[in-house]
């Protein structure tokens, strides 16, 4: 949310509304073109891959919003997969044990990144180029590419148990977008990273410490990216090092389509709730209608653009009219 | 060539900026538009040379209409403008950002003529009084220097209508002398000329005719020898106001707020040594590039001190960063730069005001910043400093240049430090406002016991304001006047000392 | 001259763990040493890249995994031009090639076997749901094998094919979709690509342990993950190939070659077998293969190579 | 080349001297640790290697130079190469034909691209997103995955061929990047690409059609992948939908060790050589000195890094003794 929007004190705001209307527009439709579409189960598996690409979008959205960007978030998330493996399987210890080890790995590949950038005032592409590199390398290293298939039965139940027909993944999701929501409206800390990113200078001039605040975002995106590849494992019941491989490009659209700035400074919790259930529901569509395969992608980009451009439309419209 | 406007409306969603404004401006004179900050004034002149196309009403040169698409177009028919927001290319040289807007005169087979187009930049800069290397990056620049860069863009149009929105606003004496020159030679050539100023003296002295808006209306239109400063001012502002007349502050002379020894940062400011007491307006006047902002920046920790130390009530201090000045020393900036240093642009006005104390409104168990107060805060403010907006929602970015130097102050009166250094307070700021951020600069030190530095380039104001005045030059301190209100010095005795300082 | 031997293989992959395992043994078995390399990603790019910075330190007989069947023919035909020798192992360059021999699975045979398996599984009729991994031409090649099996059986229909998996992530979301789209109608799904193959496998774990209606499968492969679902009766079965005798079989090659043998006319693919493997013969299939391989080797001399 | 830089006259700027000079760094080490390193038939795979990366490095650095980005550079350079094959392989039409074909695709591609930023004012990494799952999805869709191998003899001798024991590659990229270095210093069209990038606004109060400019970049930009993806299928010596797969991250990191500024502005062809240069030394080199397989990605990554340290070694080291 733009600091702006934030403060007016309503909770969905005009570019808000946009994305969530585009997302109404496609959910109308497909359920129009398909009966499969509404049917509980197509529900369950929408909301839980919504909510991971939920998690995807916020490592780097949360980066985004300072105006950098995290490209090793998708080697975050495998490298932690890998470790939670290596720690509860090969070494045996206990899942709590285990998971505090990967998160700690976790956190150190974002106290790394954000070394490298305030420290050594390296440009955040460089160093996350460099470093999704060095951490992929690690996950094959640590895995020699096999899976860790010795996951606790209780750990798995988070990915795969439900609640009232719904995963309790979506409700962990929600839970979480609403601490955001909070963090970014109520918090000192959001704030600054919000006014880090609208500009860093003044920020600076006006008492921030920028470094510690883009440090912060990148052990938040470095969290978030752990927490994704963790719930992945919990999904999938066994740690994969090609876990995150395709995150690059779901993590920058699903924060973009949902009102992210690239250029920093702007991000809203339920554009990011939008921005998952567009993506979800454009990629379910085009099986559920049966898309020739071969040119599926097209149609997958195709829609992503209508899509904004149906979103952005009321904005353009007005930009229009004051220029003509 | 006659100028002439008729009923220019201009509307911004929520603000209708010009309303039926027509005026005719003739060739031969300089031509004054003044008004309150948000009166019109910028958007009236962006509608002139074509980068706003007005929603109603026509521009005419000489009796034909033009209808311009953009600023392009503009040019063409003759016109020109200087820009009050200072647009640079930074990374370009200080000939290319003059010529940019005219490459294709350069070109020529075999590719651009750099050479001919340096030869022809040195010869705009050596008309604006800049002797700098023209193939210099313009990026290393003080602000002063980049407006007269922005000057020298517009003469070489080589137009026969110059728009120029503010061009005084960031530089000193020196270089608005040689402006005024240039302005008498164009206009003896028969260059019809729009001045924006909120610097009446200027006008006064420059102008032939003024021309005046209010909330978007053209109030009236007189030549100058009809008019003075009182009357200009309740043109503007619809009412007669005080004009301010300080006296003198009783600062007590024992108590030290701020000692600097010898404090130097390598390259920006060499061996500074003052003192600061509690309660008084310490002035710091002196050229361009002379070093002020520099050891204000220092004073705050954001350039690195090299040598030298400084001591607050006694203690010596340390800041690596501005942080850790506003909390650990309660030293505030506010920065000359507005636009790149100060604001958030993107952001509403309450959240720029209130960037400063958002931990002191933070409750101590949720974590939360408490939006009540937070909006007491900005409210209250608002009111104090007469900020002309739709409401504290408001994006800063969409502000007229003068509330904006509003807002960038009233972040730091929210902050409460102890001592406060302003860099150029009144930068493109109306009399009004002017005067009301003077009298909260005063009321500051008198009342509430604050110290203050103030940077200015702004005799006068530098004059009215401070108890003692620290001259600069070439980044060091060369020399102080004091006693400036106390013993009632006049204004000329003040001015030729400074100049003595300085050269 | 001298033999310098190399293996080469497109990045970390478990297969290719598997295949080093016969390299690694033939070194042993041979007292031969033979350096072995892994690219960074599945790119040709790339391949040709780490391949000709090896040819330029001297390795005069490679063992490949063709990263693209197409693309990699101008890498061998420089190799080719700078006398070196070249076996692929895994999949096959398209002929004409500069690669004396593929060793390695038919890919077409491959999927059709295992297309069978799956029909026999569904007792001959039913509802299939084809999941193809990358586009590219061994995918292709899967795909018709499916499509001619199941044209033979007029109560089998394919109702949806699912393509372009290319990570797990992928692979999950949209077999689920597939699955979502056509609920209660699937009887089975036939997958020919590794990850595919491991994604399904955990997602039909999961829909049979919550209670989902049976749906049948066949995958390639055997990993762990695979080979654990099949044990729980969730999955049919799954393709096991022999990386074992791709990794040393190209080897045995490649030294026989070095020693003066040529290669005889008219052969070229050297199919190292595949060996369905399902509940029954989980815990034995390994021995068949094996036994394959041990035949295969003692042929090179008659079959494929003369002196 | 910062346009500062650019008017000293000076050819090779401070900037492009760190990056040579880490690119001779790179060369001495690898040129100790590995005999085979140069040798004639290393040399000549490095040079082409790396004359096809400054292709792919050049179809971004223009983008970037108007401070914006095109993420669709290898799907158009996949297009352009299964539409050179179609028309050259299965239709038969005659090579100068089907050349000519391919390329008005690309350059389609590009001014699609460029219409929906300026035009539409869509920011260009949505835009771009979007185009590279269309365009990849007609990749797929024309070929179905099959490569075309009718490639005309002539036209394999391209990417294959030497001259001076150096490929036809080589001397093609030196013309292209003296085309390049003349048009960002000496020419109009140049000139405006670089203010475009370095203040947009600015551009258009001098009466820059900032429109036109980056829809001129968009073309350019089409033009190179266009370029890069004949000249890889002439080096395959066939046309394969995967060309340009790799692309988004090649194509970045080249431009950007090589000294293109991301927020734009900036570009330097001789830079641009170097980063190119970089690149494939460290893939080599890597090679060469046999690091441990499973960690290599780790290497390759941590060697990036190090490079650009290096690079920026002299510029940090200014930045610090200023703020110190
Ligand atoms: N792009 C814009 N969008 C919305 N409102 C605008 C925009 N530009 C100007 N305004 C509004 O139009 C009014 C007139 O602004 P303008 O900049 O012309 O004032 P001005 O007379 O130049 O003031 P100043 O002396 O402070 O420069 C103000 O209320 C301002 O907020
Ligand atoms: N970040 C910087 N790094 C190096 N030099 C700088 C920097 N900022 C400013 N300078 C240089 O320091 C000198 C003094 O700067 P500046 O012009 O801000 O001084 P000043 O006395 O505050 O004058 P004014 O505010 O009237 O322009 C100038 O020559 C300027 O180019
Ligand atoms: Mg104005
Ligand atoms: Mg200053």
């Amino acid at each position: 949310m733009a600091l702006s929007t934030l403060k007016s004190g309503k909770v969905i705001t005009g570019a808000d509304a946009g994305i969530l209307g585009a997302a109404g527009v496609l959910i109308l439709l497909f359920t129009l073109a398909s009966d499969s579409f509404l049917t509980q189960y197509n529900i369950f598996n929408l909301t839980r891959t919504q909510s991971l690409y939920i998690f995807v979008a916020l490592s780097q959205a949360v980066m985004l919003v300072t105006g950098n960007m995290n490209l090793s978030v998708g080697a975050i998330a495998g490298l932690t997969a890998v470790v939670f493996g290596y720690l509860v399987d090969t070494m045996g210890l206990p899942l709590p044990a285990a998971l505090a080890g990967a998160m700690a790995v976790a956190l150190f590949c974002g106290w790394f990144n954000g070394f490298v950038m305030t420290t050594l005032g390296i440009n955040s592409f460089i160093v996350t180029l460099s470093t999704l590199f060095i951490f992929t390398g690690f996950v094959y290293g640590i895995s020699e590419g096999y899976s860790y298939r010795g996951i606790p039965k209780e750990f798995v139940t988070i990915g795969r148990g439900k609640f009232m027909g719904l995963p309790y993944l979506f409700y962990l999701m929600l839970g979480t977008l609403a601490v955001v929501w909070y963090m970014f409206r109520y918090t000192v800390f959001g704030r600054q990273l919000l006014a880090t990113g609208s500009n860093q200078e003044a920020a600076e001039l006006s008492g921030i410490n920028t470094h510690r605040v883009i440090m912060g975002a990148n052990l938040l995106s470095a969290f978030f990216a752990a927490v994704g590849g963790l719930l992945w494992v919990s999904r999938l019941g066994t740690a994969q090092p090609a876990i995150g491989q395709n995150w690059l490009i779901i993590s920058f659209a699903v924060a973009i389509i949902g009102g992210t700035a690239l250029q920093g400074g702007r991000i809203t919790a339920i554009g990011l709730f939008g921005g998952g259930l567009i993506m979800v529901l454009i990629k379910n569509g085009l099986i559920l209608v049966q898309a020739n395969v071969y040119f599926e992608q097209a149609f997958l980009g195709a829609i992503i653009l209508l899509t904004i451009l149906l979103d952005r439309g009321r904005e353009i419209w007005a930009r229009k009219g004051r220029k003509k | 060539m006659t100028l002439a406007l008729s009923n220019i409306s201009k509307s911004f969603p929520g603000v209708k900026a010009l309303d039926d404004v027509s005026i005719t401006f003739e060739p031969g004179h300089v031509h004054a538009l003044l008004g309150e900050n948000g009166a019109g004034k910028s958007t009236l002149i962006k509608a002139i040379c074509g980068i706003h196309k007005p929603d109603q009403g026509s521009v005419s040169l000489d009796g034909k209409k033009l209808s311009l698409g953009s600023l392009k177009e503009g040019m063409a028919a003759g016109i020109t403008i200087v820009n009050q927001e200072i647009q640079v290319f930074s990374e370009s040289s200080i000939a290319e950002n003059i010529m940019m807007d005219k490459l294709e005169i350069y070109r020529k087979r075999g590719g651009l003529d750099w050479a001919q187009m340096n030869r022809d930049a040195a010869q705009y800069l050596a008309r604006v009084g800049l002797h700098l290397d023209p193939e210099l990056p313009i990026g290393g620049l003080s602000a002063a220097q980049k407006q007269l860069v922005q000057i020298a863009k517009a003469l070489s149009r080589e137009a026969q209508v110059i728009l120029l929105d503010e061009p005084t606003s960031s530089i000193t004496a020196n270089e608005v002398a040689k402006l005024f020159e240039l302005i008498h030679e164009l206009r003896d050539k028969g260059i019809t000329m729009i001045f924006v100023s909120h610097k009446l003296e200027e006008v006064l002295e420059i102008c032939d005719m003024v021309s005046v808006l209010r909330d978007g209306r053209h109030v009236g239109t007189r030549p100058i020898a009809e008019m003075d400063k009182e009357k200009i001012i309740e043109m503007m502002i619809g009412r007669r106001i005080q004009l301010e007349n300080f006296g003198a502050l009783t600062a007590d002379d024992t108590v030290i707020a701020l000692r600097a020894n010898g404090v130097t940062s390598d390259g920006l400011i060499e061996d500074a040594s003052f003192d600061l007491r509690k309660g008084e307006i310490l002035g710091f006047y002196g050229l361009v590039g002379a070093g002020r902002s520099e050891l204000a920046k220092t004073i705050i920790g954001h350039y690195p001190k090299t040598r030298g130390k400084l001591f607050k009530d006694g203690l010596e201090i340390h800041a690596k960063s501005v942080g850790e000045s506003i909390r650990k020393n309660s030293i505030g900036y506010v920065s000359e730069n507005r636009k790149e240093e100060g604001l958030f642009l993107d952001f509403d006005i309450e959240t720029n005001m209130t960037i400063t104390i958002w931990k002191r409104l933070r409750n101590a168990i949720s974590r939360k910043i408490d939006p009540r107060r937070q909006r007491e805060m900005a409210d209250g403010m608002m009111d104090a400093l007469d900020v002309r907006a739709t409401g504290v929602d408001q994006l800063v970015g969409n502000l007229s240049g003068g509330n904006q130097q509003k807002i960038s102050i009233a972040k730091w009166l929210a902050a409460d430090c102890d001592i406060l250094i302003i860099d150029e307070p009144s930068v493109g700021v109306d009399v009004g406002a002017k005067s009301t951020i003077h009298k909260i600069i005063w009321d500051l030190a008198n009342e509430q016991g604050k110290s203050i530095i103030l940077i200015s380039s702004d005799m006068p104001e530098m004059i009215s304001l401070a108890t003692r005045i620290l001259v600069f030059k070439e980044k060091r301190i060369t020399g102080e006047v004091d006693g400036i209100a106390t013993s009632g010095l006049p204004y000329e005795d003040v001015s030729r000392e400074i100049g003595r300082l300085m050269a | 001259g001298e033999m310098k031997m190399a293996w080469y293989a497109s990045t970390v992959h478990p297969y290719f763990d598997e295949v080093q395992k016969g390299v690694d043994q033939f070194a042993a078995d041979y007292g031969v040493e033979v350096t072995k390399r892994l690219g960074q990603d599945w790119t040709q790019d790339n391949q040709n890249e780490n391949v000709t910075a090896m040819a330029a330190q001297g390795f005069n007989a490679f063992s490949i995994f063709p990263s693209d069947v197409a693309g990699a023919h101008s890498l061998y035909e420089e190799l080719d031009a700078n006398g070196i020798t070249i076996v692929d192992f895994g999949q096959p360059t398209q002929q004409p090639t500069p690669a004396k021999f593929f060793v390695g699975t038919q890919l077409k045979e491959a999927a059709m076997i295992a297309t069978e398996q799956l029909i026999q599984a569904m007792g001959g009729k039913g509802n299939i749901i084809n999941v193809l991994e990358v586009p590219g031409e061994a995918t292709r090649l899967r795909q018709e094998g499916v499509e001619e099996v199941v044209a033979k059986y007029p109560d089998v229909q394919i109702i949806q094919t699912v393509g372009d998996l290319s990570s797990i992530e992928d692979s999950v979301e949209k077999v689920q979709n597939a699955i979502a789209a056509n609920i209660g109608k699937i009887d089975g799904m036939i997958a020919t690509g590794y990850t595919p193959t491991v994604a399904i496998a955990q997602l039909l774990t999961e829909y049979h342990e919550g209670g989902g209606d049976k749906i049948h499968f066949f995958g390639i492969d055997t990993d762990a993950v695979v080979m654990d679902a099949i044990r729980a009766g969730h999955i049919d079965g799954t393709m096991a190939q022999n990386p074992y005798g791709h990794g040393y079989i190209p080897m045995v090659l490649l030294k026989l070659m070095g020693e003066g043998y040529t290669k005889r006319d008219g052969v070229h693919a050297i199919d190292a077998g595949v060996v369905p493997v399902t509940a029954a013969n989980i815990d034995t299939y390994q021995d068949d293969i094996s036994a394959l391989t041990k035949s295969i080797i003692a042929s090179l001399e008659t079959e494929y190579l003369q002196k």
